[in-house]
């Protein structure tokens, strides 16, 4: 946020609200979305601006609300798989893990240790997949298509290898209770290896072009400040937090999976700004590569993937509670599940990332930004609407 | 628990529940839970608030509002349960603690009912615009029935129970269950 | 601002002289990976139409339909799934639960129509281009929703069994029924096919609810004689069963036998729904069998007065004198029987129609009269030297035993015949230290009995000797007797009929043994209907003939049983009973002239 | 008198016949490089004729005022206003069009003048977003226009007339006596100018979706758009040749069919500058393409005139 300025243009602010005439004809009330190529999914920003700032933001969902946590309410627990996935297109692995997570903790199933692996592996794909369309969110919402239409072809890539693994494109359902659907197809870690080795280059690539452009830099930089103290204030998790040095990362900290016999560090920055997010970011990405073939190089090259559940047609769970959070591209991402004993769950509640970073956060950000930075802002906070009206 | 025995001695809370190493529930009175909130957050470093909620027991007319909270020193987390009544629902709002809160507060007032006097912005739509009917994360609100009576299903749509067809094919006449 | 953060861009260019990322024609040249999901594939022939597709759908896309040329059938019910695309999320759940595994999913994702009805159809019943794709999802090894193989029942062991008469199904435990019953996909194709139609999935889900209570009613709606049938039914719900199509069919017999061991007699009572207020009619069942108890049962509960009629010392008809003790203990028989005793039903023992009392009186004193006497009178063997000493039936020697006497059979035992009866006659003399051996005239695939009784008779010790057609008895030297019997072949008949054995000209064998057992079949006996009445009935290769209601050709006489249907065993028996009654209530309530 | 008028008016259609078609696959083809870029193979060279003929067909199915439907006519306007002015090929009588000795202000005017009608038509669509779309448009027009205008100074004041002919025989001889030779500054500076004056990135914000809500070019649908489209081709053509006459020689030849190549090829490099510079860059924000252009630009016009001064 711009520092608070003694300038009479801007209406005063009283409880991090502008006081604000709109009768007056000095400001303007703009929509931007739910349909603009500006805003990362179905959802609207109702902004007033005041020549080209911003003095009010208010975020609108909505748009998409399919209300996931109720429909599970009347879904047997398997039946609940399918559609956790839809909860957030462009990762929709995270929410699959988590789901089965929650489900087999409260049932007491043990997953067999490859399914671990192959679980880790799907995740730090999915993180790739997901970072690669922000890239070009990112670069497009600055007007750089170039780079846009690179990543997302990237993207297409690491969804084919998702194809040829899951027999899914974008919603793969693949992990379910129990462990994961599959094994790989013959030769298709190969495949995967051979599509990380042309990510990297292309990331290298783009890597040159965007963060090493005079333009982006001035746009990018000093957009959106995200300072230590607002972290916690605001439950910003994830790069939005560690651009801004604050080391937490859900992998390291509270290891799921396999994460703790991986080697990694955190990344972190120290400017948290549209600049300083982007990079932790594409460091994260060169990080999940790596990760990606520290697991192909370390996981156990046979055993089930599978184990046993009771039948899922008639299968209940025991009553219980509990909470499960992943390290996903945007931050935490976690999953509460209540069990009464039924077969259905009785509540599941989905923390997704997006649900402070595009509400309270954003809301916060945007005020005495330009109009024309709302798209960059709100693409660097990563943030997908689905997963907050969930 | 050291967390829990400190607090008990001051606040109303019981029910502590060890789901995981590194996850604690456990239940708080509706008066004191705002203040074991604050407390958690100022003297116990649980800083970070992950989620709020609200899980509907219908039968029990009960609603349990969730807090979960992290401490990002320790790695751990504990949930706050505050259980309510479901009739007239009140709570103190915390957004003072987290200004994100709000949001959480948002929401739950419209999707299930509950009131959080003061907390900003408490009356505007959040997800449903135009919504008359009760709020819908309501166990008691059907999703089924309001999808029958919103919208059309499709015509054509037949199905048959393998067993009463087998019967009126195989069997039509003969006793079974009487 | 550096000059590089202004050249550097220029990098871009670099990729201009690459290749393209995109394909120029994506439709034409790109097929979806082999494990897509894409529209469904079904092997129309191998599916049952069981329902579990629909049942696991979470989006509501599968209906049940008819298909024209599928018919229902014994384990199948004629109905296939009709998907509807707007509604698919292709998440192949069905695919992955499908027990006959007859679902599967091509690779095939483009598909245009204008008409939007033409997205929901039958795959494999309507033809579609990627019906014969070999790519697609199918589910992986290592990887299933469903337990195929069934929990194994704990049983002594051979060695133990022969030495006593001691149950050798020991029964399954709580978790052992628990783990049972989930395996079933509740689908219900089992009861169209169980002649007395139990609901069957209804008393599963009960034992998986832990609700004996609830079992035990749904049970005694459609089968008064549980306990017995839990152990000794011909089980054919369990060869139609959707899971058999995947490896072993669930347990059901076994179940409803879990389900009776769980609950004392003494508290049915508060369980069972009691017999209706009397309405003062009374019925006179003839026979205690399976058949003539179900029908008291029904009929008590419809408050009727009923009157049993029974020849032997004990109640239970066959299950207490043709079936031996290790498969099913008297005192269950007893539990069945002495239930419906409690009911309110008199049955008279040691009393036989047409010596002790005269049918006729029957006849006149009771409103209707259902008769069920069952098959007594044993086929001979028609060969020469049948009536030597120690040429015995299998009906006799179990007959005996249930009465308590040491039946004479000597150290060596023939048995003649494939059915139940002879292996269990076969399984009783071993438990009486006789060497066995078995003759049967077609192959062992064509044994009328339980696959389970050839397997425990086997593994018992008796020697099965197939294809073996008995030529005569003689005396023998160091034995009682030699039994000489030929070889035969199978000849073929033709379609849809079984082969015939016929006996190989000049191959002659001999046995020599203590006893030879007949068990190749019983006729009825129905020597104690007066003439007067008989003539109203109908008879058809020695069976009663009967119209659905279990009604014969006096409007006042039932029948039922094995003397008035093929399936000859003990449910079919228990459904001719309860429709029985339900026909004499018909009967008694609307026709019958006051 | 009347054969020299039809005489005149024939070879102007031939010239606006010519330089139609060439800008239109110029465009397709500049796609292609782009997407080429993009790593994509991009669409056929001639889909700006598909999508010209297809929004033609089209017609509007609600109603605006007077000044909805004139924008685009303005705009046309605009387009062959600048483009009428400007001789193609030096020397040649069917490419001279109507070039006359103060051409030059009369093309930068026409240059002014579409966007004025597009805005005045943008207006009044009904759409409360446009203005905001306008008013970028106008302020950074306003911006590229100064160093573009001292740019022109100082090529009218090195060679003493405002008559683009004139300039361009000025230039002939060789490549050494090309304004970008003989005054490099105004070449610059107008050169500059010339990105911002072809909405390519990084001064694109004009048309940019995702910055601005949604606005002109989603109010002007079928064949308003389709004119706009139109338009877009000549005006586009006119600029370059324009460029191509101020600062890099024109396109001169005895044999008209190498002159034409001669202006196709210097065309062709000089939209490819754009492109260049267009597909490695994201764009200005408003105020920062203003702040641009009176930065760096407008100071190298001004030196460019001080030297011509001196």
């Amino acid at each position: 946020m711009v520092k608070e300025k003694e300038n009479s243009k801007f209406p005063p602010l009283v409880d991090g609200k502008s006081q604000y005439d709109l009768t007056s004809g000095k400001y303007l009330r703009v929509w931007q979305g739910p349909q603009h190529p500006g805003i990362t999914g179905n959802m609207s920003l109702e902004l007033t601006i005041c020549g080209d700032e911003i003095i009010d933001c208010k975020t609108h969902v909505g748009y998409l609300h399919r209300g996931f946590e109720k429909l599970m309410e009347r879904r047997k627990y398997i039946q609940c798989f399918p559609v956790v996935c839809r909860i957030c297109v462009p990762e929709p692995d995270f929410n699959e893990y988590l789901f089965a997570a929650c489900t087999e903790e409260l049932a007491g199933i043990q997953i067999p240790e490859r399914a671990e692996w192959i679980r880790t592996l799907n995740l730090e794909m999915a993180r790739l997949t997901s970072f690669l369309m922000w890239i070009g969110g990112q670069a497009g919402s600055f007007g750089m298509g170039t780079i846009g239409q690179w990543t997302v072809t990237l993207r297409d890539y690491m969804l084919d290898l998702f194809e040829e693994l899951t027999g899914g494109r974008i919603y793969h359902m693949y992990m379910l209770p129990g462990g994961v659907r599959a094994d790989f197809p013959p030769g298709w870690i190969n495949k995967l290896l051979d599509t990380l080795k042309t990510v990297e280059k292309t990331l290298d690539d783009v890597e040159l072009a965007m963060m090493h452009n005079a333009v982006f830099k001035m746009r990018a930089k000093g957009l959106g400040i995200i300072t230590p103290d607002m972290v916690d204030k605001y439950g910003i998790t994830g790069p939005n937090a560690r651009a801004a040095g604050v080391a937490r990362d859900i992998r390291k900290d509270s290891p799921y999976l396999v994460y703790d016999k991986l080697d990694f560090e955190i990344v972190t920055g120290t400017k948290s700004d549209a600049y300083g997010r982007c990079e932790v970011r594409i460091k994260e990405m060169y990080q999940s590569i790596d990760l990606i073939r520290q697991i192909v190089e370390k996981m156990p090259k046979e055993g089930p993937f599978f184990t046993k559940l009771p039948n899922v047609l008639h299968w209940r769970i025991p009553a219980g509670h509990t909470y499960k959070r992943a390290e996903c591209t945007r931050g935490e991402y976690g999953f509460y599940v209540q069990s009464d004993g039924s077969d259905k769950p009785r509540r599941t509640y989905v923390r997704g990332p997006s649900y402070t970073h595009a509400v309270a956060l954003m809301e916060h950000l945007a005020i005495r930004t330009n109009i024309a930075d709302t798209a960059g802002l709100m693409v660097s906070l990563h943030t997908y609407p689905p997963e907050i009206e969930r | 628990m050291t967390e829990f025995n400190e607090l008990s001695r001051q606040f109303q809370i019981s029910d502590l529940k060890e789901q995981r190493a590194d996850l604690h529930f456990f239940h708080a009175s509706k008066e004191h839970a705002v203040a074991v909130l604050t407390s958690l957050k100022e003297k116990y470093g649980y800083t970070h608030l992950v989620f709020f909620t609200v899980v509907d027991h219908l039968e029990k007319n009960e609603f349990h509002l969730t807090y979960m909270l992290h401490n990002y020193e320790k790695h751990h987390d504990m949930g706050v349960v505050v259980k309510i009544a479901r009739e007239n629902v009140q709570m103190e709002s915390i957004h003072h603690l987290w200004p994100a809160a709000a949001t959480y507060q948002q929401e739950i007032r419209e999707m299930y009912g509950v009131e959080f006097p003061g907390s900003p912005g408490l009356y505007e739509n959040f997800a449903l615009e135009g919504w008359e009917d009760i709020p819908p994360m309501r166990r008691d609100f059907d999703t089924k029935e309001y999808s029958d009576k919103t919208y059309y299903p499709r015509p054509g749509r037949e199905s048959h129970d393998p067993r009463e067809y087998m019967k009126e094919n195989l069997y039509p006449g003969e006793a079974e269950t009487w | 601002m550096s000059l590089k953060d202004i050249i550097a861009p220029f990098s871009v260019w670099k990729r201009a002289l690459e290749k393209p990322y995109t394909n120029r024609k994506p439709i034409e040249t790109r097929p979806g990976a082999d494990r897509y999901r894409g529209f469904h594939q079904n092997a129309i022939d191998q599916c049952i139409g069981c329902g579990t597709c629909e049942e696991i759908c979470q989006n509501n896309a599968i209906d049940l339909v008819p298909l024209e040329g599928k018919t229902s059938s014994h384990g199948d019910s004629g109905l296939r799934p009709k998907i509807d695309y707007g509604r698919c999320c292709w998440c192949a759940l069905c695919v992955d639960i499908c027990p006959t595994g007859s679902l599967g999913m091509s690779n095939e994702y483009i598909w245009i129509t204008t008409d939007p009805e033409d997205f929901r159809f039958i795959p494999g019943g309507e033809s579609k281009p990627w019906d014969d794709r070999a790519e697609g999802y199918r589910r992986a090894e290592g990887y299933d929703l469903l337990e195929a193989e069934r929990v194994e029942m704990p049983m002594l062991s051979f060695e133990e069994s022969q030495k006593s008469f001691i149950e050798m199904v020991q029964g399954y435990s709580k978790e052992q029924a628990m783990e049972e019953a989930d395996r079933c996909v509740a689908c219900g194709i089992c009861i169209a096919t169980c002649p007395a139609h139990m609901d069957v999935p209804a008393y599963i889900e009960a034992i998986r609810n832990d609700d004996m209570g609830e079992g035990l009613k749904i049970v005694y709606n459609a089968n008064p004689l549980p306990a017995s049938c839990g152990r000794v039914c011909s089980h054919a719900c369990e060869y139609v069963c959707a899971m058999k199509h995947k490896g072993e069919a669930i347990s059901i017999r076994w179940l409803k036998r879990y389900i009776i061991d769980q609950i004392y007699l003494g508290d049915y009572k508060e369980i069972l729904k009691s017999a209706d207020e009397s309405n003062g009619k009374k019925i006179a069942v003839i026979g205690s069998g399976p058949g003539g108890l179900s029908a008291a049962y029904y009929l008590r509960l419809l408050g009727y007065e009923i009157t049993v009629f029974d020849a032997n010392e004990k109640a239970g008809g066959m299950l207490r004198y043709g079936i031996p003790e290790y498969r099913l203990p008297y005192e269950q028989v007893d539990k069945d029987v002495e239930y419906i005793r409690q009911l309110g039903v008199t049955i008279n023992q040691d009393l036989k129609i047409g010596v002790d009392r005269d049918f006729k009186s029957l006849y006149d004193e009771y409103d209707a009269i259902f008769f069920s006497t069952g098959l007594k009178d044993p086929y001979g063997l028609e060969i020469a030297g049948e009536d030597l000493p120690g040429v015995q039936s299998g009906l006799d020697i179990l007959d005996e035993v249930t009465k308590g006497k040491t039946p004479d059979i000597g150290k060596s035992v023939v048995v003649v015949g494939g059915g139940n009866v002879a292996m269990d006659a076969a399984r009783t003399s071993r438990r009486y230290g006789a060497e066995v051996t078995i003759l049967y005239r077609r192959r062992e695939v064509d044994m009328p009995a339980d696959e389970e009784e050839i397997h425990e008779s086997q593994g018992e010790g008796c020697k099965l000797v197939t294809q073996a057609i008995p030529l005569r008895v003689e005396k023998g030297d160091s034995t009682r007797l030699k039994l000489f019997f030929g070889m035969a072949e199978m000849v073929d008949q033709g379609e849809g009929q079984r082969p015939k054995p016929v006996l190989i000209e000049g191959s002659e064998e001999v046995i020599e043994c203590d006893s030879v057992i007949t068990a190749i079949g019983q006729e009825a006996d129905y020597s104690f209907i007066p003439e007067e009445i008989g003539k109203n009935l109908v008879f058809n290769r020695g069976m009663v003939q009967i119209n659905e209601f279990r009604q014969t050709g006096d409007s006042k006489i039932f029948a039922g049983g094995d003397i008035a249907n093929r399936k000859r065993d003990a449910i079919s028996a228990i459904a001719d009973g309860h429709s029985a009654a339900k026909g004499i209530d018909i009967y008694l309530t609307n026709f019958k002239e006051k | 008198m009347l054969t020299s008028i039809l005489t005149k008016a024939l070879y102007t259609l031939i010239s606006f016949f010519v330089i139609l078609n060439y800008s239109l696959l110029l465009l397709g083809t500049m796609a292609r490089v782009r997407a080429k870029v993009q790593g994509r193979i991009g669409q056929p060279v001639w889909q700006p004729y598909i999508d010209i003929i297809k929004n033609n067909a089209r017609r509007s199915g609600v109603t605006h005022g007077i000044m909805f439907y004139l924008g685009p006519v303005f705009r046309l306007a605009g387009g062959l206003g600048t483009y009428f002015f400007i001789p193609v090929i030096f020397g040649s009588k069917i490419f001279a069009n109507f070039s006359f000795s103060g051409d030059v202000l009369l093309v930068m005017y026409f240059i002014f003048f579409g966007q004025l009608g597009m805005a005045l038509g943008a207006g009044e669509s009904g759409h409360p977003y446009s203005p905001i779309g306008v008013a970028r448009g106008l302020a950074q027009m306003t911006a590229f226009e100064l160093p573009f205008s001292l740019a022109v100074i100082a090529v009218a004041a090195q060679y003493g007339s405002f008559s683009i002919t004139e300039i361009v025989a000025a230039q002939q001889g060789g490549w050494q006596n090309w304004v970008a030779f003989t005054n490099p500054f105004a070449m610059a500076a107008g050169m500059l100018a010339f990105l911002g004056m072809s909405m390519n990135n990084p001064f694109s914000i004009v048309i940019a979706p995702q910055e601005i809500p949604i606005g002109p070019p989603t109010e002007m649908h079928s064949s308003f758009l389709g004119m706009l489209q139109t338009n877009r081709a000549i005006f586009n053509g006119a600029k370059m040749v324009l460029f191509m006459n101020l600062f890099f020689g024109g396109a001169a030849h005895p044999n008209i069919f190498i002159a034409l190549g001669i202006m196709i090829m210097k065309t062709f490099l000089i939209y490819l500058y754009v492109v260049f510079v267009g597909v490695s860059f994201p764009r200005f924000r408003t105020e920062q393409s203003i702040r641009f252009f009176l930065g760096v630009p407008t100071l190298l016009g001004l030196i460019a005139v001080i030297q011509q001064m001196i």
